[in-house]
């Protein structure tokens, strides 16, 4: 079986910033491969040129094994990659649904929008997630913030993405709805889909994760299956090995 | 931003009830709607001949022209974009018609065709200008703005000496044309201008695109988040380019309409109405900021301008005072809208 | 070509003494004068004064807009009023308001330009000439002053009548005349590119103002750059007054444009009441007369209350 | 956004070698010196007078009054907010004093006081109403914009029963205050006006507002985040009406040198200028989005326009094509500015 | 000794929205308070009380023991209360030195900034905290996240704050990243400030927090002493007990 995504030693640099380079990794269908690293570390860059929001300037890029070059995230969406990005992607005052089916909007035969069978696909893919509003025609901006990031993975399950592209989805989220988004992409992973999901968090990228792979100043720091790597060490290597035991030793000391 | 994922079906506790009226005002056009009808009522009691039908074809025609520009700048507005050049688009485009039918003697028809495709590469020549560079739109068409009203003097002057074309009336194919751009028809004995009918077309097509169509979904979501709508595969130059374009041609066919009318152009027409589309389209509703707004609303606010504009008139005041007026009317207007949509903001949550 | 306002100015006088009639006469004038056009102030001025003295109502309107003015036209013509006052800068885009108003059953009055229009869109009367022939006299008279070399001052581009009267000068001066552009709304704009003009071609000796407030900003940029030209206006006011006894203005071209908003109202007036005609057709002159320092002295106060 | 803090003394081996020419190019100004560089030897090498001290003295003359008012402007676009009102401020505010002095005889002096509070007063109540309502500066000085242009010419004629005041020269302190706004001083036989010495000293003060006070720093804080500078105790609402005022105060200026050297005033003067004033400031290198810009960019912004405007007439071309021209320099300068912009933000990192 | 802040059932709402009711907590010097729970639990509000930016409808404020009512940050600041936002309150056009000057400039006798003065400041300040940038005239935008929260963090240190409120500063911030946040925010209890500090995670909220206040919709679930509460207690608490077990089991279930 091909890989849905393969990446081999692709780099990236905007003007004089290099912002990634000699990246190796690969995506499954059925796995979750998480990227991991610093702030600063390139993750953005680098689901950014799988999405097609940038290009790569170096390296090779492979999708389904055909070597590829996205031009716009049209095409990238054409091949089923669809990506929820860190900010969210919602616009804000548009109701959900329309939201929701934003790029691939239903039509009826005479080419206008078909706005029942909008509202009621919107409100079942969103009840199967759990969520249930009270009308879809509210405006995104007045959902929660977990709320919002469920719409953006439904939507991209919806619309039968391959592969599901995750930016630090978690971050801004409290502890449950972090445990649902969580939930959802194990969901997704469990129906075949190759998912990349972008954290801070090991405690996150842990229990979802097959595959881990480490950045840091834009430059692969290492990439583990799962067998091969444990929660203590991925983050002990998230922080730099070394450096983060004196820091604990640090926090604890005060913390006496 | 209330967490309703967790408690659905039940009301939400940290809600007071909403009011039954609340409902109403949802929609952006409701403000101008109000608007409307204070300005109708006021004036068709205040004066005589307000409520005629004489009177409602006079200022009908009025709103129909402003209206047609509203419409468009509304839908560009939406996209999250400004056109400052929309006003002297109108002067440019009748020129070219004119001076291609006058002074090289082509069909009236061949001219307008010619003068379409100038506006449309106009139009498309801003989009492409603000989407490349990425400089505020306000910036590029403040200087198409110049650049239109510099070409359209100095050519004028250059081919005819003067600074008006006229003599449209002897041009092949006038008759045909202004038929369909600029004849009157009937109703109760009064003649009203089809422009009009335009107008009511222009809306209903704008505000068919706008609700009703993948396209209008785009505009609402370019103007809202470009960069979102890009993401999640939006052709967002591709729409913006367009909404210019659309600009451009609501200019083009209001150029069409007043040379066909009025069988002449003056160089320095169109000067200064492009803040009276911005200002129709904001009393309608629209958020300068992008995203939000209505085709209907920014006609309703044409219609506006032209009750008050021709009202002012019917009611013999002073003229010289309407600047006052429309000023006062403006930020009346604007503060009603934001009060009414922060209401609505707050019965959706 | 006529300069002597005498034939009309009885007649004016004549009906000022008409006591208010009987019947409410209401006139609605619509003229392209811009919003602060010194010129068209004066007009307004004129219309409503013979109003008040004869007891009738007059509704004053403007737009530099070929259409918005022919959309006024349209206005009045649903009021139904007694009278229109239209001036036609721009004929053809006036043609069919003006022809339906006739169709209506209204009495027009065409004053200021388009006179050789008039009365083929069926108006009663025209009061007033063409803005080019005004001038021409101005041209002339600069001519018979020895000067050689003109500067005409176009005060907003695209204006139809101000172009109409540097053209108008043109053909009277004979000589070689040259237009400027300038920018009504920026004094100081006006005054720095008069002085440019002065100080790169040495030869102009004459420079024609078309509004008082820039004859005062063309005699301060000629004090500037040490130029011998002087400078003719149109149109006075108080510092152009001044200027005119001091000598820094030649003269100013006055087209007693009083009498083009005064006339038509006395004429709708008697045409309403007696169903009199004036003019047999022909364009009822009002000018130009020219103020220099052998009349300020009188016309000066009259120039104060916004008549002249 | 680099994480520098990790690897802090060695130099980043994320980053090429930054270029040493590229440390001059981060001044907003730059552009707008090379621009003003290339206006100035462009016209002195194309026409006679221009480089002559006549012509200096003329073309700085239109520049002063100009960038009187850009610097202003850039100010108050550094600090996120616009003033379409500014251009017919400067019609109010001579029309103020005028009417004082020439009806009710008050001397000039006074009457310049009392124009002054007017002004400010009305920039005040910008800004007021911008912070108070949260909408769209531009709406708000629109409105005020049409507000202020009826009010001229509607009292104006009310008063004057003409659209021009004049006849300031009899006024009593006319002498006194001519010589404080609108005297010549005399510099190698040709006489400079004195408007020229407030600009330099406008900019100078602004310049050093922005750059060396507290005040200064809030302006760009509240240009660029002024959510944020509320946070830290930054007062936004009484520095946003600081500068509306300041911008009123310039056009105060303005308007005083105007009425005291012409004598008399018009009551459309000024419309259509704001834009000039923006579009100086824009091409001095100001943000329109606000929290970026200098005072002297802005001068030099009108520096350049005043050489352009007069280089124009000197060389003898037909002014028919200045907007033409104005509208394509506005157009270059911008994207210049631009390209130096991204280009600073790259080295800067 | 009384406490630094106290407040008592305070309440708040916006327009029809109850965002706090009845919410009861102390800030100590030299004690961090934490305040967590969900998206849209109130947390954020709470802290903008504190900070002057809103106004309480309900209950009392005392600050040293005195009642109080804000009227804008400035007077909050006075009073020696410094925040550090979610959105992190740096303006990015701005230099670093003049944004860690932002509102309390240091002037000259002349009374002009005193440009030398505040560079020397800001980068001592910055490099006792760790952070040795090359240039404190180069604009805020450019740096990175982590770098950018500490700027603030080390703003509201130096102008001596008593009470410090970090509105999730660990958030968007990598593993070592958010620990050397932590580190900093020990270092001001141990200097005798009071802490307010808002998070999702209770792993960093743990290790430097004296007391817990939990919210949930607008109300307190709960207050507790470190004493009373350890870490899984407190992360049940956090998702809302009962429900996080079950989902732990789902995601456990699936990685399975
Ligand atoms: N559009 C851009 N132009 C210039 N430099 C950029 C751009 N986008 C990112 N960078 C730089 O590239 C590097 C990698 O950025 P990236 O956003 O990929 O990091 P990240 O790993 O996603 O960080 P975070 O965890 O903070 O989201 C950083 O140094 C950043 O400053
Ligand atoms: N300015 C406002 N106007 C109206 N409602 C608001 C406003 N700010 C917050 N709210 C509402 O108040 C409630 C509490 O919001 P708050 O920002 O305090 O939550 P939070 O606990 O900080 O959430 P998060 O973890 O997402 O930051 C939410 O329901 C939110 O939608
Ligand atoms: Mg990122
Ligand atoms: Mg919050």
């Amino acid at each position: 079986m091909t890989s849905l995504i393969e990446t081999e030693n692709i780099g990236k640099t905007y003007g004089s910033v290099i912002a990634l380079s000699e990246v190796s990794t690969v995506v499954n269908a059925g796995e979750v491969t998480c990227v991991l690293g610093d702030n600063g570390a390139g993750k953005s860059t680098l689901i950014k040129i799988l999405a097609g929001v940038h290009q790569h300037d170096q390296g090779s890029f492979r999708v389904e094994g055909e070597e590829i070059r996205f031009s716009s995230p049209r095409e990238a969406l054409d091949r089923g990659i669809a990506t929820v990005y860190q900010d969210l992607a919602v616009v804000p005052l548009m109701s959900v649904w329309r939201n929701f089916f934003l790029g691939s909007e239903p039509t009826t035969k005479l080419g206008f929008l078909d706005r029942k069978k909008g509202k009621e696909i919107t409100k079942k893919a969103l009840s199967d997630m759990g969520i249930d509003l009270r009308d879809v025609e509210q405006p995104v901006g007045t959902l929660s913030g977990g709320e919002r990031q469920c719409v953006a993975i439904a939507r991209a399950v919806h619309f039968g993405a391959k592969v599901l592209i995750l930016d630090e989805p978690t971050a801004a989220l409290g502890v449950k709805q972090a445990g649902v988004v969580l939930k959802y992409v194990a969901q997704a992973r469990d129906r075949g889909l190759g998912v990349v999901l972008i954290t801070h968090n090991p405690h996150h990228a842990y229990p979802v994760g097959n595959r881990f792979l480490l950045l840091k100043r834009g430059r692969a720091l290492g990439s583990y299956e799962k067998s091969e790597i444990d929660i203590n060490e991925l983050t002990k290597q998230m922080a730099g090995g070394a450096e983060l035991e004196a820091l604990e030793h640090e926090l604890r000391g005060v913390e006496a | 931003m209330t967490v309703t994922a967790t408690a659905p079906p039940a009301a939400d506790e940290r809600l007071g009830k909403p009011k039954a009226m609340d409902q109403l005002i949802k929609r952006p056009e409701i403000g101008a709607m109000l608007g409307a009808l204070l300005v109708f009522l006021f004036f068709s009691v205040v004066t005589e001949q307000f409520l005629s039908i004489g009177g409602a074809a006079t200022w009908l025609d009025d709103a129909s022209m402003l209206g047609i520009m509203a419409v468009a700048v509304a839908m560009l507005m939406i996209g999250g974009e400004f056109d400052l050049s929309a006003g002297v688009m109108t002067a440019s485009t009748a020129l070219v018609t004119a001076l291609l039918a006058t002074q090289l003697g082509l069909n009236v028809w061949l001219s307008l065709l010619v003068s379409l495709a100038f506006a449309l590469a106009v139009g498309a020549l801003n989009g492409w200008l603000v989407m490349r560079t990425g400089l505020p739109s306000f910036i590029v068409t403040l200087g198409s703005f110049l650049a239109l009203q510099g070409l359209n003097l100095g050519i004028t002057r250059l081919v005819t000496g003067s600074v008006q074309v006229s003599g449209m009336r002897d041009a092949a194919g006038y008759e045909s044309a202004g038929f369909l751009f600029a004849s009157t028809f009937q109703i109760g004995g009064t003649s009203f201008y089809v422009s009009i009918i335009w107008w009511v077309l222009f809306t209903v097509v704008a505000s068919t695109v706008l609700m009703r169509t993948k396209f209008g979904n785009w505009i609402f979501a370019i103007g809202g988040a470009s960069q979102s709508s890009r993401a999640v595969g939006v052709p967002v130059v591709r729409s913006k380019i367009l909404l210019f374009m659309t600009t451009a041609f609501a200019a083009w066919l209001v150029g069409s309409i007043n040379i066909l009318r009025y069988a002449s152009v003056q160089a320095n027409q169109g000067i200064g109405l492009e803040f009276q589309y911005i200002i129709a389209a904001v009393i309608g509703g629209c958020l300068l900021t992008g995203g939000f707004g209505s085709a209907v609303g920014a006609a309703i606010g044409a219609l506006i301008f032209g009750m008050a504009r021709q009202g002012i008139v019917y009611a013999g005041w002073n003229s010289d005072w309407f600047q006052l007026f429309l000023g006062v009317m403006l930020l009346a207007a604007v503060l009603v809208n934001n009060m009414l949509r922060r209401r609505a903001e707050r019965v959706r949550r | 070509a006529c300069s002597g306002p005498t034939g009309t100015q009885s007649q004016n006088t004549g009906n000022n003494s008409a006591p208010a009639a009987s019947g409410d006469l209401k006139v609605s004038v619509i003229t392209h004068g811009t919003a602060g056009d010194a010129f068209w102030s004066v007009v307004k001025v004129g219309a409503e004064d013979a109003a008040k003295q004869l007891g009738a109502g007059v509704t004053y309107n403007s737009d530099g807009d070929p259409g918005a003015q022919a959309k006024l036209i349209d206005n009045a013509v649903s009021q139904k009023v007694g009278g229109i006052v239209v001036s036609m800068a721009n004929p053809d885009a006036l043609k069919t308001s003006i022809e339906n108003a006739v169709k209506a059953g209204i009495p027009v009055i065409t004053i200021n330009s388009g006179s050789a229009k008039s009365a083929e869109f069926g108006a009663m009367a025209h009061v007033g000439q063409e803005e080019s022939i005004a001038g021409e006299e101005a041209g002339k008279k600069l001519k018979a002053a020895g000067k050689t070399k003109l500067l005409c001052v176009i005060h907003e581009a695209g204006n139809s009548g101000l172009n109409q009267r540097c053209d108008g000068a043109r053909s009277g001066f004979g000589g070689a005349v040259e237009n400027l552009q300038v920018d009504i709304s920026n004094p100081t704009d006006i005054e720095a590119r008069i002085k440019a003009k002065l100080q790169s071609d040495t030869a102009v000796d004459g420079v024609l103002a078309l509004n008082p407030q820039v004859a005062v900003n063309a005699a301060s940029a000629i004090k500037g750059a040490s130029s011998k030209a002087q400078v003719a206006t149109f149109d006075l006011n108080a510092d152009v007054v001044s200027s005119i006894k001091a000598g820094d203005v030649l003269f100013a071209v006055d087209q007693q444009q009083y009498q083009q908003g005064y006339l038509p109202i006395v004429m709708l007036k008697l045409f309403k009441d007696n169903a009199n005609t004036l003019g047999g057709g022909k364009p009822v002159l009002t000018g130009p007369g020219f103020v220099d320092k052998s009349n300020v002295d009188k016309v000066a106060e009259y120039a104060k209350n916004g008549k002249r």
